[in-house]
């Protein structure tokens, strides 16, 4: 081929590139690097899918329901963070103390997300079924506005928004990934054509090297990550702080303990009929590329 | 009277010659079978193409499969619930939004103060993006049926308003002035002259209105939904179910058809008038 | 002494720069039959519109008394009504259909009263449209051309209709036309617009009805008036 | 000509009486300043409404609050930067959807066949979700500026159609025989005749395409966009700045009210000759 | 033996269960000026349409030959387009400007050449109508009550328009009219209309120009024709 290989990465407002940028890890590539910028993970995932882009990020739940349309994609690499920003939370004048109360209430909760795992783990560690609960199915900006309306008892929901919620919607946590209730993971994914072309794998293995590099760098400098990171989202810096604060991801093995949570994960989505087949989430997985950074 | 019954020169010593060059405007429509001729023969050509791999699959589905992926959602009950729920949605929407527009459509057609209060705002407010109303519409109808209700009727107001209003500016001042010299009030010019001329403007914002109507749906049942046709085909995005995507967007297709079939019917009676001569 | 049923003077009516009627002065006397003839283009119509209420950018004191019924020089039909429908939107009343209907039988359209406009040729919108104007029986009548697009028989046809109409409830009538015969059997008085004002006068003699062969002379001097000499066109 | 001046009857033994009833139909429009009224009152309500509390601030930020934003939006060159990449994306969207939209709807309404073969798939397409077809528009155009102007163009295409297509069916026949008579073409009687005859509701259309033009941007700058107006939006919608949403709301408000403004100046011009009686 | 520039065999024209033209025969001569009378409603305007190619739903053979002008019964001018441009429509040609001034300066509206068509009076509109037909020097000229609405005077002239241009280019000209002088003082030959025929052919002496008062027998017959009395309309 002629001339530099091009690596396409597929990216969230505040994500890999912020990291890579403000930890000065984004200079001296052999390759050169497009970025494009999805909203979310699932059409991040869908471009994947659809070979727009080669790789990109995303978090635990998006690709159990690629995986489950039997998506071209491939996990390259696993991240995890850890702390109190996947939560569940209550507006302060609440009556809920205790996960076990949520029996009988209404949850809002982003269908497909990382939240929605968390919730299904919840209730189902608490003995709840789901018909006990009413779930309804809000994005995080209108779950924000009917949770501070009162329109909603509870909020599944991740960081930042958590932070958001406790600092300025006087919201109260009654459970967190903290307890185990989520396992925090996120992943890379490549488009499984990026992986039939050995320019685009060095490259991939390149930048999923200095992606974990980073990943740590934030892990050690949070207040320049927090502001950087408040820069590039117009997040309130506050929130952006407190929401680092809570935990820096940092890159793991992709070991057979995180394929297994995921499996448990996709099987508890199986069971509640929001996906409608059985998947086999290793068959998506491949281990050759990672870098955990050091 | 006496017409006295001459023998008309009935002796031609030229032949017939040249005919009248044939020329055409008075445009008598085809019959509505014919109308079915380019969506069945687009089906056709999306089967060849499938069929033949011109069209791989992972770039649209066939329609065999969309076909199965269809039935099955048909089948298992969920898209005829869906489809009785949004059709709930859109019929109170449209009521509401037909009459928020008519009257701000006749006020400010009629009147030129009403132009100048009325169009202004609604100018405004038509270009607002759904999206970014939605978090408001939370804020102020809650996440239950209101919410989604409040969407459809906007999105069928703003067209409806604009053809309404556009017609009424339309009207022969000729007609006005002849039923004005007769007497009529305000109302009855109203009634007899402005909406009957604005009526096939009027309908091309019907038109148009429903089709926004059921659009606004997909916004709408973003919104706290477990069900509903918009609600279906977001959840088969999420779920990356292309199939189910195509169910989704060929219903909308046949709603379209069903839509034109229903305002060309409304034409043909209302605007009988006009395909006499 | 009666009111006048139109009262008009220092009429004024510009189109940009041009005065079409200019300190135009006029009455019409209650039950008065006035015929009013003028080159083309010399402000007729536009009278009759500024009389009916219609045209609001004249100036000059214009006082007009009672109900108006206007045929327009352009039938001005409404194409969504069917005939008769068009003939009844004069009257406002309960039992339309059958005065509308007895109305088109007398202008000889009984067979289109079901008809779209659309579909009628010239002289029959022009009849709706006179009909549609007579049968409200209003104060004054303001008839713009109605019988212009009418064949000889019919348009005496429809002189007779107009005279009785005009006998039994005694309107005034301000009668536009271009046919001076037409002006002297019907009208009590002719009068002459020219470059924007009321230039002549004319009286035919008052008995009824009036034979065209008594006009002779009569009629000489309103073509002379017109601008055409008489061995031209008699 | 020999007009002899007859002393007219100049005098009246009857007092002026009862004046014309006042009938107003030919409707003079009030100058365009007051169209300024009511845009400018609901911002004075809005102020009001926030300062006395009536509208508490989680309900919807005040003015002075958006203003804020905006100005910093704006100083930060962000907003200008993205009013900059949307306007590029609408005006190629809006010219490649004005080329497909005149061409289908003069094909559709000169021709009985056209209108056979064009009018039913456009109105089964354009019935279907953007949301829906976002999938399927990342396949075939990547997820560069193509599926963006796409969107626009389609967005932007469908009441244009919709409106020329009825502007053109609407023609008085009597005109199209005049010309027809006098031997033009069928191109001929198009610019003569057709195009000016559907122009006031080709208009309509365009007020609204334009509308719709820039809200299709809401859902294009969903794909892979780190620029723009509807990014701007959507990604003050994912972090939670309800002001900058607001912000993004009154911009777009902006827009529509420009967007009237200049169909009305092209109105004015184009059709003159109606506002001459 | 020159070619006929109308010929027309059984011809038949329906609308719904009403046949307006019944088996009508008609045949104009190159070159000759022929008048359609009738009554209003028998048809006319519909055997027009039928020879300018506009209405295809009539039955029967229809030659026509050459190239057709009309000047409607309504003015159909195009409002969106000043009046002068509405007369160079007919041209095609490229000095259109200065031929439609001309021909507008014939009809006596120089004045109105840059006027939008709404705010012409009746009798302007239908001038302008006529220049727009008479520019294209066509041959066979269809002319349906051209001078409906114009005064005596305008009207003269405009007979003298039309006469002048027969005269220099020799078009066929079907001119309908319910005016039985102008049919007689501009036509070779006068037919009238009635019941979907040619039911009457008149010949006024060959000479021109004719004067009124040499026609006055020949148009109480005529008028007989048209279901006139005499002494009612003379
Ligand atoms: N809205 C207008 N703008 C400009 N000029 C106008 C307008 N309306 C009428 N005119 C002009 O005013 C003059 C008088 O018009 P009007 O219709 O009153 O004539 P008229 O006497 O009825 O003629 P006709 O016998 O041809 O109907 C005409 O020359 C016409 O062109
Ligand atoms: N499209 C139509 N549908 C039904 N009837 C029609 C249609 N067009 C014309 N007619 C009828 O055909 C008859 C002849 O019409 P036409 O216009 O030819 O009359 P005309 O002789 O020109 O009359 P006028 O002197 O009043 O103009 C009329 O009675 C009219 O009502
Ligand atoms: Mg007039
Ligand atoms: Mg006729």
């Amino acid at each position: 081929a002629s001339g530099q290989v091009v690596l396409r990465v597929g990216d969230q407002k505040g994500g890999s590139q912020a990291l890579l940028q403000a930890a000065g890890l984004l200079d001296g590539t052999p390759y050169k690097i497009e970025w494009s910028t999805f909203t979310s993970g699932p059409p991040l995932l869908e471009a994947a899918n659809a070979g727009a882009i080669d790789i990109g990020g995303v978090g635990n739940t998006p690709p159990i329901f690629s995986a489950a349309a039997n998506a071209k994609i491939t996990i390259v690499q696993a991240g995890q963070h850890t702390g109190p920003g996947d939560a569940i939370l209550v507006p302060s004048d609440s009556t809920i103390q205790d996960p076990k109360q949520l029996k009988g209430k209404t949850i809002a909760v982003a269908q497909g997300s990382s939240a929605h795992a968390q919730l299904l783990s919840v209730l189902n560690k608490f003995g709840i079924a789901l018909s006990d609960v009413k779930i309804d199915y809000l994005q995080p900006s209108d779950a924000y506005a009917a949770f501070t309306q009162h329109r909603v008892d509870a909020w599944s929901i991740w960081d930042p928004y958590t932070s958001q919620a406790l600092l300025q919607a006087h919201a109260r946590s009654i459970v967190n990934g903290s307890s185990g209730t989520a396992n925090g993971y996120s992943f890379q994914v490549a488009a499984t054509k990026a992986l039939g072309d050995s320019a685009k794998v060095s490259a991939i293995k390149d930048y999923l090297a200095r992606l974990a590099k980073a990943q740590k760098w934030s892990g050690t400098h949070k207040d320049e990550w927090a502001a950087s990171w408040s820069k590039v989202t117009g997040l309130d810096p506050a929130v952006a702080k407190a929401s680092v604060n809570d935990g820096a991801t940092l890159p793991i093995p992709l070991d057979d303990k995180v394929i297994a949570s995921e499996q448990q994960l996709a099987d508890s989505f199986t069971a509640a009929k929001v996906i409608p087949t059985k998947l086999t989430f290793a068959d998506f997985v491949d281990k050759q590329y990672e870098s955990t950074g050091s | 009277m006496s017409i006295p019954v001459l023998a008309a020169d009935r002796t031609h010593d030229a032949p017939s010659v040249a005919a009248i060059p044939t020329r055409k405007f008075r445009r008598r429509p085809l019959s509505g079978a014919w109308r079915w001729l380019s969506p069945v023969a687009l089906l056709l050509v999306w089967q060849v193409a499938s069929g033949t791999g011109i069209l791989p699959e992972d770039k649209l589905a066939s329609p065999a499969k969309v076909l199965a992926a269809g039935l099955d959602l048909a089948t298992s009950g969920q898209l005829g619930d869906a489809f009785a729920v949004s059709l709930r949605r859109v019929l109170i929407g449209v009521a509401v939004g037909a009459v928020i527009a008519l009257a701000l459509g006749i006020t400010a057609g009629l009147s030129r103060w009403g132009a100048v209060l009325v169009d202004p705002p609604v100018q405004m407010l038509r270009t607002l993006p759904f999206l970014g109303l939605i978090p408001l519409f939370i804020i102020w109808f809650g996440i239950g049926e209101e919410p989604k209700i409040a969407l459809v009727a906007l999105g069928f107001a703003f067209p409806l308003y604009l053809n309404v209003y556009a017609g009424i500016r339309d009207t022969d001042p000729q007609l006005l002035e002849a039923t004005a010299v007769l007497g009529f009030t305000r109302w009855e010019r109203l009634a007899h002259v402005v909406l009957p001329a604005a009526l096939p403007q009027a309908l091309v914002g019907l038109r148009q209105g429903l089709g926004v109507a059921w659009l606004s749906l997909i916004v709408g049942e973003q919104i706290n939904a477990d069900a509903g046709l918009g609600y279906l085909i977001n959840n088969a995005r999420d779920f990356l179910r292309t199939d189910q995507v195509v169910v989704g967007l060929v219903v909308y297709a046949g709603l379209g058809l069903l839509t034109d079939a229903l305002v060309r019917a409304l034409e043909r009676k209302a605007l009988r008038w006009r395909n006499t001569r | 002494m009666a009111q006048h049923t139109v009262t008009v003077r220092g009429l004024v009516r510009q189109f940009g720069p041009r005065r079409v009627l200019d300190d135009l002065d006029l009455v019409v006397r209650q039950g008065e039959f006035v015929a009013l003839l003028g080159r083309s283009g010399s402000g007729k119509s536009t009278l009759l519109r500024v009389l009916a209420g219609i045209d609001r950018d004249a100036d000059g004191e214009i006082a007009v008394n009672g109900t108006v019924s206007v045929a327009f020089q352009q039938p001005r039909l409404l194409p969504w009504r069917r005939v008769w429908r068009n003939v009844s939107l004069g009257l406002h009343g309960v039992d339309g259909r059958e005065v509308a209907e007895k109305a088109l039988s007398e202008v000889q359209l009984t067979d289109h009263a079901q008809a779209w406009p659309l579909t009628l040729s010239g002289g029959e919108a022009q009849r709706v449209s006179l009909a549609r104007a007579l049968v409200r029986e209003p104060d004054l009548l303001l008839l713009d051309e109605p019988f212009g697009a009418l064949d000889a028989l019919t348009r005496l046809a429809m002189h007779r209709l107009v005279d009785d109409l005009w006998q039994r409830h005694r309107p005034s009538v301000l009668l536009v036309t271009h046919d001076i015969d037409e002006a002297l059997v019907l009208a009590d008085r002719v009068l002459v617009l020219h470059e924007g004002r009321i230039v002549a006068e004319h009286t035919p003699p008052a008995g009824r009805p009036r034979r065209h062969a008594d006009l002779t002379e009569l009629r000489a001097r309103v073509l002379a008036d017109l601008g055409v000499a008489t061995d031209e066109a008699a």
